[in-house]
């Protein structure tokens, strides 16, 4: 499954934040997202997941094969480790936890409310999740933070293994992965009043922006 | 679908609250109002399927906001929004947990504090029967509402203030058809209509809410 | 002077009232629309500037 | 040209600054007129005395104030079919308006109220149903008032409207059902059609093009407001994003 973007602009608040992206992210592919904080980089994950419309273009591919790993883990406090994950297996039609629980390390902390777990700990189980949804596409917003130097490992272990399966990884990070991966830079596709425009961005943007005066 | 509502029971369970609080509510309510009014049986019986009514009204819309204020805080919503699951289809297990955690108790407990109010005889299986009813489409409107202001802070206010117009028409007929069959009048007109209403809710109202979840998580 | 008999208060009291919220939903219109003006303006002059 | 090309904000301004003036002129010379005749030279009603001169504000208030929220209703069901700008921004800038009427509606029936039937408040299907329409109103504005992103904003409450519109209806029909049903036979409804011969008439009429006209010319100066604020809050946000 591949995701394709052309002329892409996504908005925030009805504003464009990035306009005229184009790029392909094809099975086996890891792109790693780069750009300033505040630049679009959440607001263009949550498009491609499918989360908000694009002002202008479309993305190829069907929401039903993207995963998005937002910053919220979205874990329940009083659920244990266990239940949390059986439960996003069990939403996305899998029961099979094993390896998301041993690829990131989880076996020990089965049992333990997920309140009881440290920031990483809970950002491992967080990342566990995107194995039990068993999507090929998986959209990433800043997968690392408070992971310590073992946990990225084990995270770039298995980025490194979904990839070799044929999936693909979109990731937001501002530090090394020492993953064989291609970057774009978000920052020339920065939206721009004098940049020149394309007419259907033009029509999408006439409603206010433009044509108001 | 299940697996959402089997996680939405449990965490009900295991946070407390969920259960429990609209009960106390329910209860303080039927317990409080004999004091307010005076201990007149005939007053109590003649008012108390109205008050059971208001109270199990008040205890439903206690805990609206939680329906999908806690998953939008800690990102399950965006999650659950990228899930094989329709928005559409979300909704409604969030609206039939919410019922099983309050609207359902609730039902149960209505017959016993109608007691307090010296509600007669017919009246235990009418204000059953009437929330039993009823209290679905409680659950569903107060779901449309909480979508609407799920993301907002102190949301909670506004959506007591959105829900309370589309709550009358329930209340109305519900309150009146236990009236009528407490006193033995033909109460099948409300009754029906209350159907009407909960159907319609539960049959529409997902659409609606799920358009709203939908802006919400733009 | 309008004779109007025992209805005096009633008429009087609703007819200052309805004028009253009248008035004041004219006169709220009204200064709304006007500071929204001045403050788009100068917002449009400092989008100018910052181009 | 057609009605759509109104969705672009810069045709709306143009137009709708032609015409206001129009608009509150004619909204002058019909409702003070409407109302000065109204107030001085109408003849005592015999079942009503004197108290009939209420009509001229409390049936004008009353009509407006569904008609109002049947003009919502269609522009909110306009900018969710269509995504028009003007649309939603017109909803919004009737609501305030909406309200006031219903106010005075209710205001002024309880006002008349007290010599008509001995009471401020009854419970009546009509007195509810306004009540009723008001928290409705309340609940409209109450929602555009919190959310910061007019956009997000639009869609919620369009939302809002059209599902609470269908419960409004809902509302009418329990709340006249519900009240036969506690006091058989004591209907404190007015009956306007029998009692209003033309003396009367005319003059109303007057008063009710001069409401409309005043509605149109509010709604006209709200709705360029609310299109100024649309524009501000994109220039503020994009001022933001540059500081950022």
């Amino acid at each position: 499954m591949e995701l394709r973007v052309e002329n892409l602009t996504v908005a925030r608040g009805g504003v464009p934040v990035l306009e005229g992206l184009a790029f392909t992210l094809s099975p086996g592919q890891v792109l790693i997202l780069c750009g300033p904080n505040g630049s679009g980089k959440t607001t263009l994950l949550r498009t491609l997941a499918g989360l908000q419309p694009p002002l202008v273009g479309s993305v190829s591919a069907d929401p039903e094969q993207i995963t998005y790993g937002a910053h919220a883990d979205g874990l329940k406090a009083t659920l244990s480790v266990e239940e949390n994950l059986r439960f996003w297996a069990s939403v996305h039609g899998l029961s099979d936890i094993a390896p998301a629980v041993d690829g990131f390390n989880l076996r020990g902390l089965l049992e333990r409310p997920s309140a009881n777990l440290s920031a990483g700990q809970k950002r491992r189980l967080g990342l566990a999740r995107l194995l039990v949804t068993g999507r090929p596409i998986w959209l990433l917003d800043e997968p690392t933070v408070s992971l310590d130097a073992a946990s990225v490992t084990l995270f770039a272990d298995a980025v490194r293994s979904h990839v070799a399966g044929g999936g693909s990884a979109l990731i937001a990070t501002h530090i090394d992965l020492g993953l064989q991966a291609e970057t774009l830079d978000v920052g020339p596709f920065k939206a721009n009043a004098n940049r020149p425009r394309s007419d259907d961005q033009r029509d999408a943007y006439a409603d206010f922006d433009e044509a108001f005066l | 679908m299940i697996a959402l509502l089997v996680r939405d029971l449990r965490l009900a369970m295991r946070a407390g609250g969920g259960f429990g609080l609209g009960l106390a509510f329910f209860l303080i309510v039927s317990t409080l109002v004999p004091f307010g009014v005076g201990p007149e049986a005939k007053i109590l019986s003649r008012i108390a399927p109205g008050i059971l009514w208001v109270g199990a009204l008040l205890a439903c819309l206690l805990s609206l906001d939680r329906i999908f204020q806690l998953d939008f805080e800690d990102g399950s919503l965006d999650l659950l929004a990228t899930a094989p699951i329709p928005m559409e289809g979300i909704v409604t297990v969030k609206a039939l947990a919410h019922w099983l955690v309050t609207g359902l108790p609730l039902t149960l407990a209505a017959p016993l504090l109608g007691m307090l109010m010296n509600l007669e005889r017919p009246g235990h299986f009418w204000i059953f029967l009437t929330l039993l009813i009823g209290t679905p489409a409680l659950s569903m409107i107060g779901a449309f509402g909480a979508a609407l202001t799920v993301g907002l802070k102190r949301g909670g206010l506004l959506l007591s203030l959105l829900v309370l117009p589309l709550y009358i028409p329930t209340l109305i007929f519900g309150a009146e058809a236990a009236t009528r069959g407490t006193a033995g009048l033909p109460a099948s007109t409300p009754l029906l209509m209350m159907a009407g209403i909960t159907a319609g809710s539960i049959a529409l109202l997902p659409f609606a809410a799920a358009a709203a979840l939908r802006v919400n998580l733009r | 002077m309008l004779e109007l008999g025992k209805y005096t208060d009633a008429i009087l009291s609703s007819w200052t009232i309805t004028l009253g919220l009248l008035i004041a939903l004219i006169l709220v219109t009204w200064r709304r629309s006007v500071q929204v003006k001045q403050r788009l303006d100068a917002a449009e002059e400092r989008a100018k500037q910052n181009d | 040209m057609s009605l759509w090309e109104f969705a672009n904000p810069v045709k709306f301004m143009a137009l709708s600054g032609k015409v206001l003036p129009w608009v509150i002129g004619l909204c002058t010379v019909t409702l003070i007129p409407g109302l000065i005749w109204g107030f001085f030279f109408t003849p005592e009603a015999s079942n009503f005395g004197n108290s009939v001169k209420i009509i001229y504000i409390h049936v004008p208030s009353a009509m407006m104030a569904i008609n109002i929220w049947v003009m919502m209703l269609v522009t909110s069901l306009i900018w969710v079919v269509r995504r028009h700008h003007v649309s939603v921004r017109a909803a919004k800038a009737a609501a305030l308006i909406g309200v006031t009427m219903t106010v005075i509606a209710l205001i002024t029936g309880a006002i008349w109220g007290q010599p008509m039937w001995g009471t401020y408040w009854a419970w009546d299907p009509r007195l509810t149903s306004f009540l009723i329409l008001f928290l409705f109103y309340l609940g409209y504005m109450a929602l555009w008032a919190a959310i910061d992103n007019p956009d997000t904003a639009a869609d919620l409450t369009s939302v809002l409207c059209i599902v609470g519109s269908v419960f409004a209806v809902l509302s009418r029909y329990a709340v006249n059902f519900w009240n036969q049903g506690l006091h058989q036979g004591a209907s404190l409804s007015l009956d306007k059609e029998e009692h209003v011969s033309d003396v009367y008439f005319q003059p109303l009429l007057l008063c009710l093009a001069g409401f409309t006209l005043l509605f149109v010319a509010l709604l006209l100066v709200r709705t360029r407001t609310e299109l100024r604020l649309v524009r501000l809050h994109r220039l503020e946000v994009r001022e933001r994003m540059k500081d950022a």
